[in-house]
């Protein structure tokens, strides 16, 4: 069962364990849910943005471990932020997670790219990038992201 | 052996043996289904209906024995009265718009319950979106069953039509349907019931339970993908405008007007699936050939000895728990998301379903985002349902 | 040989080897199609997009493949572009619905052409009767070949939308299709192109046609049975409402509203024919490793060959001489009916096709209730139409 | 080739050639057409009913020698029938013509029973038929038949 223990690593689960910035907050400024219908992956995506900064991004909703260790994992590198920066972590992780893509990494993204083995598992990959689409979506306006 | 004759089950996953109980979303088909869509694509491969040649008369009557064979699985009046469609979901979608549309106006009503697959509520939807009807639905309890108590309110003079599933896909609910049949036309209402899960389980008699309509699924009762039938009463189907237009389902096409063909034709435009039909009259001869009560038996022993044996599992909750049930077992487990449970127990060969099994109003209804679904079928045996308790166990120590 | 691929040839009919002609109704299919069918129901038999399980996940991915292989074929810019259908029929009856019907107005005109199948006719007749909208017809000459002198008046401010058949099935006719998408274009037209005979024959490239939509039918292409696709510019299909509603394609599903899943998903609901489009895809993947060219040049040597061997018939008239043609034969022979062609030369092993071939109005023009139509693949050999003369000399021997 | 020349019998090939009572009369009481959409045939018949009783039966149209001899064979027994006199014939012939029975004839249908033969080319019933249900038509006021 190695190939299982790939996926569900010690820091998957930790984070899946005690999610960081997890709940809804006070107050925010934008907001989008995140859908997986494959397998009913609910994430909640709840900004603040001020003066083209992510002061605060937080998540809630039910997801399994890979999208709630992913979700958290993703607070941590993204708070603070510029929009613009965002952007380019953004297209870092799509490229890392892209199926057809070399197991490559980014400095950047710290911790998020120890999700780059839930390759090995395609089924799975909406999973981890859910709440990246979701943001996306709050940036944009738009209040729901769905996992293609 | 009855296994034996399901090649599919002898695969293995991830170097495990594969432990089949996905099967409400598709079964396995046993050799003679792929038997009759070989021998009809080696050795009657042509067009049916419109061809003089002996190939193209042998597999027409190869098709046309298929629907035979249907009519005679589910106990319809004739032949006729069986429209092959692509499954379920394009029965209820052809009777939405070819029988209920022309007789809605805005503020009527259509009656649906809150066990529907999404097959059996988008349509609707749409239908009402397009006419300004309103759907009504039957709630349901905890237990996952309905709540009859108020049917008499919500079947009223507003009423125009009536869809209900007949098993639960999600829950494995054994609906009371003859009842509801019954109720329905008491008030003048026709009744669409969906029996996409209940065609693989149990006999259904069509002309016992007096339903308008009734839908199944090919691919879910051991059949080919693609295929399924919707049986109508003839009254209904006689009356009713064609749904697709194209060939065979006219008589005579002139640029000014076009005369139909006579039903089912009429409701079969184009070339159709036609080894899928002739596969899926395959499985039906199958299903009469092991026995209706031999599979209704099994599916109970099945379900008494994993009900049982999911109690194995600590923390483990079976979502669906109504009196009369098929062997269908949605669970969740404390502390592990379905979609996780759903992966590691892959890796012991385990084929579950996770998610909201296209039912999302049921899981609004438990305030979850979905399940695990265990879903058996006659040819599992206890052993694997013993497997499939050894993995949730894995599961479980994994993320302790 | 390539013929050996395809074992539905290697059939005897009424003890005399098959000499197949009748592939405009349906092609034989290559023994990888029948493979990648029997490869899904033995090693992959899950049902695909919903599941965790490894054999959902590789079914998936194969029937996504497949929709690969076939956005290959016909050069869409994406697979996505690219929608599972039954077949051409209902490619033609999901674009009137779903793209016209809320652009027509009472008055508004359609426009099509006379050398239709009724595929492509009654969609939209039924389109008409339920908007008040006007269907109007492209005329043909005595070759069977389209008459555009009038096509400036027939696409006009009124004409909301055009529907033309790439290659005919009855006459074999190659239609101007570029040139008519341009047309259309010029005129702020969309335009769908009925490609159940081209895609066979011929090299399609969707973009470079720049037509809105394209639709062909797998069981013309060599795949199977209650398959096809319908291509559509990802603007129009992103911004067209769904057709059949169902599981699959909704991303959210509550009983008050209803949101839709991204294309393609949007427009596949329910169950697909899983097995159905995987084996598409190998008839797609076998026809570029023919090579289109090939499968051209071929088309070309057996029309030149056959056109000649049936001057050896005398009182045989060919319906249909356009000066671009696919190996279709359109025939009538002087006082021997084509029903009794076609019985007697089926008893030589040779089948045809005898009638209207669901293009009523092309024989209403010509005068004929019908016709014998012997129409070829690549696959098909010189002795076979030597064949089909000489059981065509001994059935007007026999009414002599 | 025994099977063909069993369809294609000296009868039906002199009927074929000879079709009795074939043409568009002058005047009728009663018309319907039959169409056979699988094999392109169309049969039109002509009838005089006066008090009850099938005076005369004409046909013409584009079917094959099946349809045809078949048609003029029907005119042949029918004209002179009483309206309930045919349809005792009628049901003679559709019993005869069934898939489902035995080769059994009836002497009443004369020449008719020849058509038989027939039923050993299933797809070729319906153009057997075709004529005497176009006739049941035209006595119904119905405007076409198809065969189903
Ligand atoms: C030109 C043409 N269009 C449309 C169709 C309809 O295709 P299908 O019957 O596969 O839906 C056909 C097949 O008969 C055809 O030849
Ligand atoms: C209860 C029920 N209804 C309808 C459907 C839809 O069937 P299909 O996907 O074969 O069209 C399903 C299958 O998922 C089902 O389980």
């Amino acid at each position: 069962m190695s190939d299982l223990n790939l996926l569900y690593k010690q820091a998957i689960l930790e984070h899946n364990r005690n999610p960081r910035n997890f709940g809804k907050p006070d107050a925010w400024t934008h907001h989008a849910e995140g859908l997986n219908a494959i397998c009913g992956d609910l994430v909640e995506v709840y900004l603040t943005i001020k003066d083209g900064v992510l002061e605060a991004v937080h998540f809630d909703g039910e997801s399994c471990a890979i999208a709630t260790a992913s979700a958290s994992m993703m607070t941590e590198v993204t708070t603070g932020l510029s929009v613009a920066q965002w952007q380019a972590r953004f297209a870092q992780f799509k490229q890392m997670m892209d199926k057809r893509s070399q197991d490559q990494t980014f400095a950047e993204l710290g911790q998020v790219s120890t999700l780059v083995t839930v390759k090995k598992f395609p089924s799975r990959i909406k999973s981890a990038t859910l709440c990246w689409y979701a943001v996306d979506a709050a940036i944009h306006g738009r209040p729901t992201a769905t996992t293609e | 052996m009855l296994r034996d004759q399901f090649p599919g089950l002898n695969n293995q996953v991830h170097g495990k043996p594969l432990v089949y109980l996905d099967n409400a979303a598709t079964a396995q088909r046993p050799l003679a289904v792929l038997d009759a869509v070989n021998g009809y694509y080696l050795h009657h491969n042509a067009n049916i209906h419109r061809g003089v040649h002996a190939m193209s008369e042998s597999a027409t009557e190869l098709y046309e024995q298929a629907r035979g064979s249907l009519a005679r699985l589910i106990n319809a009046p004739s032949p006729k009265d069986l429209i092959f469609v692509r499954g379920c979901t394009e029965g209820v979608n052809l009777v939405a718009q070819t029988f209920v549309r022309s007789r809605l106006k805005a503020g009527d009503e259509i009656l649906i319950s809150h066990l529907e697959h999404h097959s059996n509520i988008v349509p609707w939807q749409i239908l009402c979106e397009q006419t300004g009807a309103v759907l009504k639905v039957i709630p349901m309890n905890e237990q996952g069953e309905l709540v009859l108590d108020d049917l008499d309110r919500l079947l009223n003079a507003r009423t125009k039509f009536m869809s209900v599933v007949h098993i639960s896909n999600s829950l494995g609910t054994i609906n009371p349907v003859k009842k509801l049949i019954k109720a329905a036309h008491d008030q003048g209402v026709p009744i669409l019931v969906d029996g996409a899960q209940a065609a693989p389980h149990i006999k259904v008699d069509v002309q016992d339970l007096d339903c308008d309509f009734y839908t199944v699924s090919g691919h879910k009762m051991y059949g080919p993908t693609g295929s399924g039938v919707l049986y109508g009463k003839a009254e209904h189907l006689n009356a009713m405008p064609p749904y697709q237009g194209g060939g065979e389902m006219i008589s005579k096409v002139t640029f000014e007007s076009t005369v139909y063909n006579a039903v089912p034709a009429k409701f079969e435009a184009g070339t159709p699936n036609i080894a899928g039909g002739i596969g899926l009259g395959a499985a039906a001869e199958f299903m009469l050939s092991v026995g209706l009560e031999r599979i209704e038996q099994r599916d109970h022993e099945l379900r008494i000895y994993t009900e049982q044996a999911l109690q194995q599992v600590d923390g483990l909750r079976i979502i669906g728990t109504a009196a009369q049930k098929s062997p269908v077992f949605s669970f969740v487990i404390d502390g592990v998301h379905a979609h996780d449970i759903g992966t590691i127990i892959d890796h012991y060969g385990v084929a579950v379903r996770t998610g909201h099994h296209c039912t999302m109003p049921i899981f609004q209804f438990f305030g979850l985002a979905g399940s695990c679904r265990a879903s058996l079928a006659f040819y599992n045996t206890e052993q694997e349902v013993d497997v499939l308790v050894e993995s949730l166990l894995k599961a479980k120590a994994m993320f302790a």
